[in-house]
């Protein structure tokens, strides 16, 4: 076996012959490997935070006809540096009459509840943290530390601005939730499994074309969960000034920053995970891990970069609208599809995988389509409810 | 003591802990905060105990959705962010004695029982905890009766819930 | 999906259809109508895997496809439901999955989906007409019915109905089955209720099954408590059957099965209208035709045959009862064949054909020839289902006619009003005709002569000349109406300016036509006996394979013999041939020789019932119920109490009620709680964490008592 | 290995310090945080039992999410019931809360 095989096993048995050549018991031996591990990761983690930070902004200067980071190193490609240096050189600020302890746990929270989802992300087929046999569950239980990162940073801040901001996001991402957490079962559905690594290695067709539908209602729901445009409620700039983060500076701002783009990076990697095969790409993954790991990056970016673009396109909705869409549209149709889905798996247990792919996609088609009929009507109605409205104003105004 | 015990002491010392801040704490948003705390220490317990299940979703659901309702209940119900006055009603005193007694008298019946030093078998390398459960929620053998009534009451629970606090105008 | 869990789910979309249309899309007539045939169509689909799966088992008469859960516990036992599919079933399951998709889609035509609403139409009312501007003039089309989307909820519990009956088990869950159709040929008899007569056929119909009925309820009651099961498979298990042909019942010294095949079989003389309850069915024709054709093809009236076939192991125990069967049996059907002859009522004649065909089923099975009454049950399902299909599409062809004319005082279901459609409606005739000829057995090609052949070969075969030779001249009538039927209608010339304007149908109408005459046609293939000149074994007599293995011991087919081929062969062609000959050339009922009012009034048996049974009836009610039982001895007893009781009451008020109950319970107690109220109300202090601490003390002492005193 | 009996008493423990919660707050949200605390303990006891009886024989995890469910319930209806008192009275304080007496 190969370092380029299993790179894993490779460099684990590596450090354990040169830890217990130290004289460390084996077991200490294998915690602190552990330890390394996710040091690791994390620290990786941090240098792809960084630069997603320039692909960010690359991106949005292009969508908006800018040239974006240019001075700074080849492409500007050193650019987040000197901000992160800017940021660190900031005073750090704490408002007055605000609850200091909770006040700076909100930040350090809100990167945890990005970084712990890593656990659980395949890279490979053995790379990979914790095979959770609930893993679907898991990624909507770190949500909810982001969800209480949100409201402690909006409650401590002492600010009337930050605290509504916080108020409007929680509402969102709780109600979000749902669908989400509804269309992560659908995966689960195909591979009879909640665990990610399953999920998975049971792709042999993406399940994309088994479940259309449930990825782009899944995306949806992620976006809200991430709190970008057009789900942007907590910051809602032209209206919260900045939302719940308003009176953090310096790195715990950064802090906040950060994770979120790492967490959109994120959430384009589940979106991948679930309905694009992850690291699965036509037996790439098997030629080396480390190819499996670029192909699982390649497809998490282009996952990013599918959020970056609905960001940059979509204007903000009002968050009654955003409500509405959630529990009245978003919400029953993420049931219906998954009881649609449950019921075909039922009925067509041990048909041929052609005919399986087949019905589910068409199935999909349908609930989608009878779910834009009927939002059509409805939508006609209440615009002809509010047009004669408006007819009747305009009469008793001439 | 093994590495088990010692984590499930610090862990349980922490749920503890921050239960007691919990119940005597002056300000109710940082009570709901720590009541967080024991929330994830129990979730922690449930993953000691193999109950992958249960962890998450204690996490899920208490931590995601109960707490978070706690403090939206906190802010909505307060004129002031802070509380002003004493916290314990003025028979406080009484209720601690009582608890007291609760726990001496639980832990007196402990001590009578035999199966109390009991220590658990290693779980079956083939047996998996969430698909016997999932299994044991929708078999007509099983609990799928209590787990529809579950439902009809979580749906019941959510019309009441908002007929209740609805703000007529 | 195992094939038990789909058996399961068959009887499943029709109901949830009802219930969907009945609750929420009942405004909606286009996501009625598709509610409701998608639900036929997955009944259809789950039907036909079944079938296609049964027919992939050997010996399925050993090992039917069965499933079943408990049901009501009673005392030790459980009353069991389930399901099972052996090849009476599935092939049971064939036909009424076909029809009732059929006839479904034909609703949608039938009921003018895609017209305008009527000018003046009522709900309980047929469609009357539409007037529509077109191009600057006026003219009326057919409207669309107003109660469309009740219509479909009403047919779809009717088909759960038949599924239910169908794939049933034991007795019990066919007889529930068989009592939805009850009830939905009363709502669907009674569709139209602003009209009276439909009002009064929908109760006759009701009433007169009912009698049947009780009688069958009796029947089951009767084997429960004897036996102590209803499941079919254990019933006829060989110990219950030998026990049930020898304990004697002590009526009229029939044997226990005796009695109880008689009772079953009386419930289904209700429900195939057999002779004497047979006068429901004609009336029937109230309703729409597509519950016409339900009725009279796919569910009810085959349900009655399919329960005497089901207990045919039962009921051929005893001789003497399969006797009554037999003589019942070739009478109706000689007997409603003479009464059609004299029918001008397109509807009419079919609805008798019906009762006489089912007597052809019911004298079959009284003979023992199981296998023909079942692949005359089937035959006859897909060509009634065509022929009352078809009668709808020339009365609704007519209908436009008579809105073309405006002259509404033409019956447009009157076949002396018709003639020469065949060229308006070139569709319908030929349907029809294929459907005509199968009914009157037209010789080789239509499946009517191979089953209706079957049915005389075994009465020969099995020495029964008397039933022979009655249901001979029963085909003989039956060829001679159909050809004049379709003499009347099709050929010749338009009679009046309505049927000048007929015209055909839309597809949804005509396209459950073709594919019906496809089966009216072609079932007959499948059970060609062996013998046969010439043709026997060229195809293997498969019917006869596959649906004889549901008895234990398989029938053996009847020996070839040329008398009963030959028989059929002229009463169908010489009855055919006369038909045309005397009715070419008749234009108006007076012309008519068998407009004999004998006949025309059925034998005077809706008078005579009048007489015997629906008169007495309201005389007793009127008279002794009412005005004797009511009014003389209820009231008079009434009377004679209430003084008496105001006395008694008097005394216990004063001396009882007054000092004891009033003043010492009353008072007393009242100033016992208010003294104890006073003294507790301390602790009544409205704080919540108070009273959780009271109740925890005491759960702690009483805790520590039960543990010192009880467990120590 | 951890025996039966710490998790006991961490549940009991945990019981009791909910009661104290329940028994002596004077705020209503405050009394419902108890309740929660006392519903976790349950819920200890049950994935304890269960962890340490037969495995196979899953009823403890099952009560458990079922009572999950109840608790959400509970504190949904319990909240909105707060809230709409505090609408009407102006006070979650559980004392003053004691139109029900006498």
């Amino acid at each position: 076996m190969s370092f380029w095989k299993d790179p894993l096993k490779i460099a684990a048995d590596w450090l354990m012959s040169i830890f217990t050549g130290w004289g460390m018991p084996e077991i200490a031996a294998q915690i602190l490997i552990g330890f390394l591990g996710v040091l690791v990761l994390l620290s990786l983690l941090m240098v792809l935070d960084i630069l997603l930070v320039w692909v960010e902004r690359k991106v949005v200067s292009r969508f908006q006809s800018r040239i974006g980071p240019n001075r700074v190193g080849p492409f500007g490609l050193i650019q987040p540096f000197a901000d992160i240096i800017k940021l660190l050189i900031k005073e750090d600020t704490t408002p007055a009459g605000a609850d200091r302890v909770v006040y700076n746990l909100a930040p350090i929270l809100s990167m945890m509840s990005v970084l712990v989802l890593w656990a659980v992300v395949p890279l490979a087929p053995n790379i990979l943290g914790v095979d959770l046999n609930v893993g679907a569950l898991y990624i909507i239980a770190t949500g909810a530390i982001g969800t209480l990162s949100i409201i402690m940073a909006g409650w401590s801040s002492n600010n009337k601005f930050s605290l509504i901001g916080a108020f409007r996001e929680v509402a969102v991402l709780l109600s979000f939730e749902i669908p989400m957490l509804t269309t992560m079962l659908i995966p689960t559905i195909f591979a009879e499994s909640m665990g990610i690594g399953t999920i998975t290695q049971k792709q042999d067709v993406w399940f994309v074309f088994l479940a259309p539908l449930a990825a782009v209602i899944f995306l949806i729901a992620a976006i809200a969960e991430l709190g970008r445009a057009p789900f942007d409620m907590g910051e809602a700039e032209s209206e919260l000034v900045s939302g719940y983060n308003i009176e953090y500076s310096g790195m715990k701002f950064g802090m906040f920053y950060a994770g979120e783009l790492l967490h959109a990076f994120t959430f384009g990697g589940f979106w991948a995970i679930l309905f694009f095969g992850g690291y699965r790409f036509f037996g790439l993954e098997q030629v080396s891990p480390f190819l499996a790991i670029a192909v699982i990056l390649f497809k998490a970016l282009i996952g990013y970069w599918v959020i970056m673009w609905v960001k940059y396109t979509v204007l903000r909705i009002r968050i009654d609208h955003m409500l509405a869409f959630n529990w009245k549209f978003l919400t029953p149709v993420a049931f219906t599809l998954l009881m649609v889905t449950a019921f075909m798996n039922a009925l067509l247990r041990g048909t041929p995988t052609w005919l399986y792919v087949l019905v589910m996609f068409l199935s999909n088609v349908l609930v989608a389509w009878i779910a834009l009929e009927m939002a059509r009507s409805y939508s006609r109605k209440e615009r002809e409810k509010v047009e004669s409205v408006k007819k009747t104003v305009e009469v008793s105004h001439s | 003591m093994t590495g088990e015990q010692i984590i499930f002491l610090v862990v349980a010392l922490f749920t503890l802990g921050s239960g007691l801040m919990v119940v005597t704490t002056r300000n109710l948003v940082h009570a709901a905060l720590w009541l967080i705390a024991t929330l994830f220490g129990v979730a922690v317990v449930f993953a000691l105990l193999h109950a992958s299940f249960l962890a998450v979703v204690q996490v899920v659901v208490y931590i995601g959705a109960i707490a978070i309702l706690f403090i939206f209940a906190v802010m909505l119900t307060r004129k002031e962010l802070r509380d002003q006055g004493p916290q314990l009603n003025k028979n406080w005193w009484f209720g601690a004695l009582l608890s007291v007694i609760m726990f001496g008298g639980l832990f007196a019946l402990f001590r009578g029982w035999s199966g109390l030093s009991k220590t658990a078998a290693a779980l079956p390398s083939d047996f998996d905890t969430v698909t016997a459960l999932g299994n044991a929620l929708v078999s007509p053998d099983a609990y799928v009766l209590p787990f529809e009534v579950a439902s009809v009451l979580l749906v019941a629970a959510l019309v009441g819930a908002v007929y209740v606090a609805f703000n007529r105008k | 999906m195992t094939t038990e869990t789909l058996i399961w789910l068959i009887p499943l979309p029709p109901v949830l259809a009802f219930f969907l249309i009945v609750l929420f899309t009942n405004r909606s007539k286009a996501l009625s109508h598709t509610i409701a045939v998608g639900a036929a169509l997955l009944s259809w689909l789950g039907s036909m895997i079944v079938f296609v799966r049964a027919l992939g088992v050997e010996h399925l008469g050993e090992h039917p496809f069965e499933s079943s859960i408990n049901w009501l516990p009673t005392g030790d036992t459980w009353l069991k439901i389930g399901v099972l599919v052996d090849p009476l079933t599935a092939v049971t399951l064939f036909f009424v999955a076909w029809t009732v998709l059929m006839i479904f889609l034909y609703s949608i035509g039938y009921h003018n989906y895609g017209q305008p609403e009527g000018d003046h139409d009522h709900k309980g009312l047929p469609p009357h007409g539409a007037t529509v501007e077109e191009h600057g003039n006026k003219h009326v089309v057919p409207s669309v019915e107003p109660m469309y989307a009740r219509f479909f909820a009403f047919i779809g519990l009717f088909a759960f109905g038949m599924f239910t009956l169908v794939v049933s088990d034991n007795l019990l869950t066919l007889f529930v089955g068989w009592e939805i159709m009850g009830l939905c040929s009363y709502l669907l008899i009674g569709f139209w209720y602003a009209k009276p007569s439909a009002r009064d056929a929908a109760v006759k119909a009701f009433m007169t099954t009912r009698v049947g009925d009780v009688f069958m309820l009796l029947g089951i009651a009767y084997l429960y408590s004897v036996t102590g099961t209803l499941s079919f498979r254990t019933i006829f298990s060989e110990e219950i059957l030998h026990t049930l042909a020898t304990i004697p019942s002590g009526f009229l010294g029939f044997s226990t099965a005796g009695l109880i095949g008689l009772l079953l079989f009386i419930g289904t003389v209700g429900k195939s209208a057999q002779f004497p309850l047979h006068v429901w069915l004609p009336d029937a024709m109230e309703g729409p035709t597509p519950v016409s054709a339900m009725i009279h093809a796919a569910t009810m009236v085959s349900a009655g045959v399919y329960a005497v076939i089901r207990m045919f192991p039962l009921i051929s125990l005893d001789e003497k009862t399969m006797t009554i069967v037999a003589f019942i049996g070739a009478f109706t059907a000689l007997f409603a064949a003479t009464i059609a002859v004299a029918q001008n009522d397109i509807k009419r004649v079919l609805a008798y054909s019906t009762i006489s065909q089912l007597g052809f089923m019911i004298a079959a099975l009284g003979i023992g020839a199981y296998v023909a009454a079942v692949f005359h049950l089937i035959t006859h399902a897909f060509f009634k289902a065509l022929l009352f299909l078809g009668s709808g599409s020339v009365i609704h062809g007519m209908e436009h006619g008579v809105l073309h004319t405006g002259n509404h005082d033409v019956d447009p279901q009157d076949m002396f009003n018709m003639g020469g459609l065949k060229n308006k409606m070139p569709i319908t005739f030929w349907t029809f005709l294929i459907g005509g000829f199968a009914l009157s057995g037209f010789p080789l090609v239509t499946a009517g002569f191979w089953s209706k052949d079957e049915i005389f070969a075994d009465a020969f075969g099995h020495g029964e000349i008397a039933v022979f030779i009655t249901l001979g001249s029963a085909a003989f009538l039956t060829a001679f109406y159909t050809m004049r039927q379709i003499t009347l209608t099709f050929l010749g010339e338009a009679r009046t300016a309505e049927a000048e304007h007929a015209q055909e149908t839309p597809w949804t109408m005509t396209v459950p036509l073709i594919i019906l005459s496809v089966f009216a046609v072609g079932y007959g293939w499948v059970g060609i006996p062996e013998h046969f000149p010439g043709l026997g074994g060229l195809v293997p007599n498969w019917l006869h394979e596959f649906v004889g293995g549901t008895l234990a011991e398989h029938p053996e087919p009847v020996e070839f013999s040329w008398v009963p081929l030959l028989t059929s062969l002229v009463v169908a062609l010489g009855g055919l041939g006369l038909g045309y000959v005397v009715y070419r050339d008749i234009d108006t009922p007076a012309e008519d020789k068998l407009q004999i009012d004998f006949l025309k009034r059925k034998y005077f048996f809706d008078e005579i019932y009048d007489a015997i049974f629906v008169r007495p009836a309201y005389w007793f009610a009127e008279n002794v119920v009412y005005r004797f039982m009511d009014q003389g001895v209820i009231d008079g007893i009434l009377h004679l109490f209430g003084p008496g009781t105001q006395g008694l009451g008097d005394g216990i008020r004063n001396y009882f009620d007054l000092p004891v109950i009033n003043r010492f319970f009353g008072d007393g107690s009242a100033e016992a709680t208010y003294w104890f109220g006073g003294k507790l109300r301390a602790i009544q202090t409205g704080r919540i964490q108070q009273y959780l601490m009271l109740t925890l003390i005491i759960f702690v002492l009483v805790g520590a008592a039960l543990y010192f005193f009880v467990l120590a | 290995m951890v025996p039966l009996s710490w998790y006991l008493i961490f549940s009991a423990a945990l019981f009791s310090i909910g009661l104290f919660g329940v028994l002596s707050r004077r705020n209503a949200v405050a009394i419902l945080l108890g309740v929660e605390l006392m519903l976790n303990s349950v819920n200890v006891n049950l994935a304890a039992f269960w962890r340490y009886g037969d495995v196979a024989d899953i009823a403890g995890q099952v009560f458990a999410v079922i009572v999950f469910a109840v608790a959400a319930a509970e504190v949904s209806v319990g909240l909105a019931l707060v809230i709409s008192v505090y609408r009407r009275r102006n006070t979650v304080i559980a004392d003053d809360l004691d139109m029900m007496k006498w």
